[in-house]
């Protein structure tokens, strides 16, 4: 564990933009906040609230490009090289990627995902300032553990770092002035955490994440669905800011000499209405009903079958703001719930 | 040669919109020689009312395709009279950015694109790149460039998405800024070369002059070559003092023609021209050291009556709003840029706004309910102005060109009217107006 | 973070094969033989599908029509889109890119020794010839099988050499029917549940394979639920949009299962928990 | 193969959308290399009555119009509608909502009764004509128009989005217009533009049409909500939505 001073962690934030890889930090946009390249190190803004989307745009690109080809054949792999240093990234953002980690490197492997998140030195951050719709605690995703190369916490005058892997430590040789943390430094550092354990909580859960996919079980005809969605656009912006969302669509399209192209996927949303639209224009989700549902269902119980049973829902409350007609809070969802069919 | 002439061009090609030219000469006699405009009238004054204050921007840019940021800053000065809401410094300069950006894209669109192939003897600009591919290309960037500058500015290149009343919804970075000045500063050597290339085939451009009345803005406060700011004035001004944009219809004094579905105007004379020619006539001292050495290698001089040289006036026009634009950034980059928060409450009035198309003078003016609905409209087009003038430029160049046949009259003609870069898209209008007071 | 080794191999490249036959079969339908480039056989089983790839145009899940005893292997494409039609466009030698065989495909050892009734509509067919053919290949390791195959109309029959051979084999019974009637047929008319009764063996006991449109499936369970065939026997062949067939893009997802991997085949006893399936 | 021959027609509009052609700038010689622009009246001389690929730019108002349309029709072997003057009708068919003699009088005072002052109602191209393909926008994207030409030269139906623009204005990062209490109608506008006008914080006005089946019914709730009216919501949706599906 080391400590920089606020002076020294800007010194060693103006290194790592300096070096060879790219730095991508949180900086305001507006009145409110965003990752993007960053060049100077006093736009970094560690005290975010929550980033209007998540570091997920950096793993899984909006679009991608997977293959160029010559017309007939001839295909050939494209694969990101560029390497990535990722800063500020909070603890349920983090938990998101590591969730998707897994998606995407089990069963079958998929190494566009893989190399460029490999080329990426992730640097995650306690939260300072809660945001207007954050769930984290209650998600049990205010802290993290696992996945950062380094973690980043405020203490009042300075940081505590932690490097915990190879590439970390690699790193922290950009911040020559950091000095081994104090028991009091470690001491605050418990503090910050112990404190977002509870405290970034806007829309406390009635029931435990782990009782989630039992609770689904039982809600599938519930009224609570077509209630809800009865007012849905179906404008998938719950998918778009969601951390965890990762569905994608997959599209051609050829260069002006109409012999070469290429093949990119790009985000996509089961909310959308033709999502699961196929030729003969049948819709096997028709019902705005059937694709909300589907979205809190994916979150709580389908993904969480994939991944050993962690729940999908980070609690970052993007799709809360996100969503004009104010249907998409997962935690009211899910409360309305227990309080009607209750615990089993 | 034959004393028989027959010409019937059917919508005239390589300007915007719709215009026809009809000429008969028997025995020798012009029997008719006429100027039509049947562009399907849209309505525009009859369709805003009712719309409220914040969307007549959006509704009247739609006009015009090639002057659209020209009617949605007319339309939004003419909504902030009515209004009462004042503008700062910094939107005000932005907008004038902004409006320079549609006047090069415009003016380099026009010559180069439209006007060229005529000097060249081409149907069009496609044949001309593999004859002149570095020409072709220098055109296109700095075509490209005004495109990109407008986008920043205006949000896009037609259509403006950050215009509001008040002042912008959006302002660039002052990074892009410097960028833009960057390009801007890169562009100069293009615009020369275009006007060099040009200067080697103005011999082109017929030797016809018609004298006539010019009409354009002037601003004195400061003396500026003013495409936004200031009143109305024209050659045929003797001292009677420019006229206040609020009083633009006593200047136009629109008619309806049977040859148009645009309206036609007049105001000292017959006819009257506007656009670059005009303010160059009213303006040319005001011009920017590049803008006056393109006029010099052309030899334009203030009182220039060719109708044909209104070509070469957006040649040094170009020049103008270029220069002036990298000092404006530079203006702009030592006050720094603040964001600026807009508020505006809707109340009933009247207003004006008037501004320099790249075609010339456009006027807007607006009348408000308490609740800031639209209850009546007026706006009067630059192309409309010049409608009556190209007619009387016909009447007198049919008889001077007419015994070189019947094809090289009517190539003159085509020249003729392309020259005013007419746009013809923008028309309709209203006539006898009544403001419900 | 999960490691996985750097040199595996794209999942979403296509390997080059080549048209080396090709037949119009209908209006709409159009018959390939494909073989890979490299030489390799696809090594599928009965019931998966390919991701057929059109540069320039995009990617369909494509049912593998043949049986994997056979060399190269055997596609029937519905003209339906854009890289549908594009396959339509391309004629004898010209290159594909394939992905897969993607799928479970169809329990081929568990059904051994059982009686198998095939209900087929229309291009439901095609993916169910995979196994008909290895059943019939492998005949003596089957007990009863019969064929139950509705259309449309008389022009929209295909595989007719080949199904004329099926009903000529006494080892199997073949009924079939049009859903629309006309002068050249002499056969059943009516939607394919109304041959369902045709069935000899003791439908309560055997195992049936269903596959056609959307539509098909609802009525054609009712007819198994009232002939008591159980659920536990049998297997629906689903059809959903797709865009990776690797398990990742989502879109095939119903309820908790991905057709791509799970599917296209289920036993109907294991949708019981996913509502979205039929 | 021969190059397709694309001729490009206007009708009643601003011809912003053949200006984003222009627009295309040094791209617009690869799109010459390969098709043949055979006519193309705002930009060049040449003319030609056989071509494959028509493109369409503005709204039909006046008979003359729609018979120019039906021959049009007649000749191209693709017919391609180009903007929200052709697709929906765009601003032009604000003038459907008032009487369209109040609408001539109102312009041209006495002289409405002139014969070339004649109007109809506007109409939308494929309310004349079927239309093959739409390429949306006021004015259409330059970007979706070269996609669009490389799909109809690969014999590919192109891929236009049927989701609302909020999509691609998440995408963008852009803070909802909503939250400034503005009408915004993204959620029920079809995507494509790259959400262009919330973008430069200015809300979507509707250019591109509606999605296929837009939760009006929403829009209309979501007002209350933030302090707004179903009329303000109304005022928005005419501009250039005015009578077509779906009206409030
Ligand atoms: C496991 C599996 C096996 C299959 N086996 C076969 C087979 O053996 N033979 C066969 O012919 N087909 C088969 N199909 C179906 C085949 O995959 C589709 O017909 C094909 O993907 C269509 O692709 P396309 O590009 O030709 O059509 P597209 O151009 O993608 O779409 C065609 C039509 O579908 C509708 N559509 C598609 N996407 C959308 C959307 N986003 N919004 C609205 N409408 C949309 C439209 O109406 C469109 O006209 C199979 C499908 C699956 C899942
Ligand atoms: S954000 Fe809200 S309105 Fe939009 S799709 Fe999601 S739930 Fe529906
Ligand atoms: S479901 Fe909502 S709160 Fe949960 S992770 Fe996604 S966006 Fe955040
Ligand atoms: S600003 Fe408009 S387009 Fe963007 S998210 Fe909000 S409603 Fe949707």
């Amino acid at each position: 564990m080391w400590k920089l001073s606020k002076k020294d962690f800007q010194k060693f934030v103006t290194a790592m933009i300096g070096s060879d890889q790219q730095v991508v930090g949180v900086q305001a946009k507006g009145d409110r906040f965003a990752f993007g390249p960053l060049e100077q190190s006093e736009d970094l803004r560690l005290d975010y609230d929550v980033t209007l989307l998540p570091p997920k745009k950096y793993v899984l690109p909006q679009v991608e490009t997977l293959m160029t080809y010559k017309i007939g054949g001839d295909y050939q792999s494209e694969m990101a090289s560029e390497k990535l240093i990722l800063l500020g990234v909070h603890p349920y953002d983090l938990i998101a990627i590591n969730q998707m980690d897994k998606l995407f490197s089990q069963d079958q492997y998929d190494n566009h995902y893989m190399a460029r998140r490999k080329n990426i030195t992730m640097i995650a951050c306690d939260v300072v300032t809660p945001s207007q719709n954050v769930f984290a605690s209650s998600m049990g995703t205010a802290v993290v553990t696992e996945g950062y190369d380094i973690l980043i916490t405020e203490i009042g005058d300075g940081y505590v770092l932690d490097a915990a892997t190879d590439k970390g430590k690699a790193l922290m040789k950009l911040a020559p002035d950091a000095t081994e943390a104090s028991q009091d430094d470690l001491a605050k550092r418990k503090a910050v955490q112990d404190k977002n354990r509870t405290q970034l909580n806007k829309h406390p859960l009635e029931c435990k994440p782990s009782y989630l996919p039992k609770l689904l079980e039982r809600a599938y005809d519930h009224p609570i669905w077509e209630e809800k969605a009865r007012t849905c656009y179906s404008c998938g912006s719950c998918n778009t800011t969601c951390p965890t969302c990762y569905c994608f669509d997959v599209q051609d399209d050829v260069n002006w000499d109409l012999a070469t192209g290429k093949r990119w996927r790009a985000w996509d949303g089961c909310l959308l209405e033709n999502f699961a639209t196929v030729a003969g224009n049948h819709n096997f989700r028709k019902q705005r009903e059937s694709r909300f549902r589907h979205r809190l269902y994916r979150k709580a119980k389908y993904i969480p079958e994939k991944i050993g049973g962690e729940i999908a829902c980070v609690g970052c409350g993007r799709c809360i703001t996100a969503c004009i007609p104010d249907i998409a809070n997962p935690v009211a969802i899910y409360n309305a719930l227990l309080e009607d069919i209750g615990m089993e | 040669m034959s004393k028989n002439i027959n010409i019937h061009v059917h919508h005239l090609t390589r300007v915007e919109g719709h215009g026809n030219i009809v000429v008969n000469v028997t025995d020798g006699t012009i029997e008719k020689c006429e100027w039509q405009v049947p562009e399907a009238p849209r309505f525009f004054e009859a369709m805003v009312r009712g719309r409220r204050w914040d969307d007549i921007q959006t509704i009247v840019s739609r006009i015009c395709g090639i002057c659209s940021i020209t009617h949605s800053l007319a339309s939004t000065k003419a909504v902030e009279d009515a209004l009462d809401i004042e503008v700062s410094e910094q939107a005000d300069t932005l907008r004038i950015l902004m409006h320079y950006s549609e006047q090069l894209q415009s003016h380099v669109l026009h010559v180069g694109y439209l006007v060229a192939p005529d000097l060249f003897t081409a149907p069009s600009v496609v044949p001309l790149v593999p004859k002149a591919p570095d020409a072709v290309k220098t055109i296109i960037r700095a075509h490209r460039v005004a495109n990109q500058w407008s986008d920043l500015l205006a949000g896009r290149t037609t259509h403006p998405t950050t215009l509001k009343p008040g002042g912008l919804t959006k302002i660039p970075t002052e990074k892009e800024l410097r960028q833009l000045q960057e390009t801007l500063k890169a562009t100069v050597n293009d615009l020369v070369t275009i006007c060099e290339v040009v200067l080697s085939v103005a011999d082109k451009l017929p030797n016809f002059t018609r004298d006539t009345e010019y009409i354009s803005l002037k601003q004195d406060n400061p003396p500026t070559y003013t495409f936004y700011h200031g009143d109305i004035t024209s050659t045929d001004c003797n001292g009677d003092g420019p006229v206040h944009i609020r009083d633009w219809e006593k200047v136009a004094n629109e008619y309806v023609s049977p040859q148009s579905t645009a309206k036609w105007t007049r105001w000292h004379r017959d006819a009257y021209a506007v656009g670059a020619l005009a303010r160059f006539n009213n303006n040319a001292d005001l011009l920017s050291p590049l803008g006056k050495k393109v006029a010099d290698m052309f030899g334009l001089k203030k009182g220039n009556c060719n109708p044909f040289m209104n070509n070469i006036a957006q040649l040094v026009e170009c020049a103008h709003v270029v220069e002036t634009s990298i000092e404006m950034i530079d203006r702009l980059l030592t006050n720094g840029l603040k964001e600026e928060k807009i508020s505006v409450t809707p109340k009933a009035g009247r207003g004006s706004g008037c501004v320099e198309a790249p075609r010339g003078i456009l006027f807007h003016t607006y009348e408000f309910d308490k609740n800031g609905d639209c209850v009546a409209a007026n706006i009067c087009i630059p192309t409309n102005q010049n409608h009556a003038n190209i007619q009387k430029d016909f009447e007198a160049f049919v008889p001077q060109f007419m015994d070189r046949g019947q094809d090289d009259l009517r190539h003159g003609m085509e020249m003729l009217v392309r020259s005013y870069d007419p746009c013809i898209s923008c028309s309709t209008h209203m006539l006898n107006v009544e403001f419900v007071k | 973070m999960c490691e996985g080794s750097g040199s595996q191999k794209d999942i979403y490249l296509p390997e080059l094969a080549t048209i080396r036959k090709k037949q119009k079969f209908t209006r709409l339908e159009m018959y390939y033989h494909v073989e890979l480039d490299s030489e390799k056989e696809l090594g599928h089983k009965a019931g998966q599908f390919v991701e057929v790839s059109i540069a320039g145009i995009g990617e369909a899940p494509i049912s593998i029509s043949s049986s994997p005893t056979q060399t190269g292997f055997e596609l029937v494409v519905r003209n339906a889109g854009s890289v549908t039609n594009a396959i339509h466009n391309l004629d004898t030698g010209a290159k594909i890119g394939i992905r897969g065989p993607f799928g479970k495909g169809y329990p081929v050892d568990e059904l051994k020794g059982k009686n198998i009734v095939f209900i087929c509509g229309g291009l439901g067919l095609a993916p169910q010839r995979s196994f008909i053919n290895y059943v019939l290949d492998n005949r003596d390791q089957y007990d009863d099988v019969e064929i139950l195959l509705g259309t449309k109309c008389f022009e929209d029959r295909f595989y007719v050499d080949e199904i004329t051979k099926w009903a000529q084999r006494s080892d199997v019974n073949f009924v079939e029917t049009l859903d629309v009637g006309c002068d050249q047929w002499k056969g059943n008319v009516g939607v394919v549940t109304t041959i369902i009764p045709k069935v000899k063996t003791d439908l309560s006991k055997a195992h049936v394979l269903v596959c056609g449109p959307p539509i098909m499936y609802k009525f054609v369970l009712m007819s198994l639920a009232e002939a008591k065939v159980p659920k536990e026997n049998i297997f629906v062949n689903l059809e959903r949009r797709m865009k990776c067939g690797v398990g990742k893009c989502g879109h095939c997802q119903m309820n908790n299962q991905y057709v791509c991997q799970s599917g296209p085949v289920y036993r109907f006893s294991e949708l019981g928990h996913v509502p979205e399936a039929i | 193969m021969s190059k397709p021959r694309v001729a490009i027609f206007d009708f009643a509009c601003c011809e912003g959308c053949q200006l984003q052609i222009v627009n295309l700038e040094e791209e617009i010689l690869d799109l010459i290399g390969v098709v043949d622009v055979v006519e193309w009246r705002e930009a060049m001389s040449e003319q030609s009555q056989e071509y494959d690929i028509a493109l369409i730019e503005g709204s039909i108002t006046r008979p003359e119009d729609e018979e120019r349309i039906k021959e049009i029709r007649k000749r191209a072997k693709i017919l391609v509608a180009l903007g929200a003057c052709a697709t929906i009708g765009g601003v032009n068919k604000l003038k459907n909502n008032f009487d369209l003699d109040e609408v001539k009088t109102c312009v041209y005072g006495q002289d409405a009764g002139m014969p070339h002052l004649a109007t109809g109602m506007t109409k939308a191209v494929d309310e004349v004509v079927p239309v093959d393909f739409k390429i949306h926008g006021c004015p259409i994207d330059r970007k979706e128009f070269t996609y669009v030409v490389r799909c109809l030269l690969m014999g590919k139906t192109p891929v236009i989005p049927d989701y609302p623009v909020c999509v691609e204005c998440k995408a963008k990062e852009n803070v909802c217009r909503w939250e400034y209490n503005e009408v915004c109608l993204g959620p029920i506008i079809r995507a494509g533009c790259g959400a262009r006008c919330p973008s430069t914080n200015f809300r979507c006005f509707g250019c591109r049409g509606y999605v296929e089946n837009p939760n009006v019914e929403a829009a209309k709730e979501v007002m209350d909500k933030y302090g707004l009216t179903i009329d303000d919501l109304k005022q928005k949706m005419e501009l250039f939505g005015s009578k077509q599906e779906p009206t409030i």
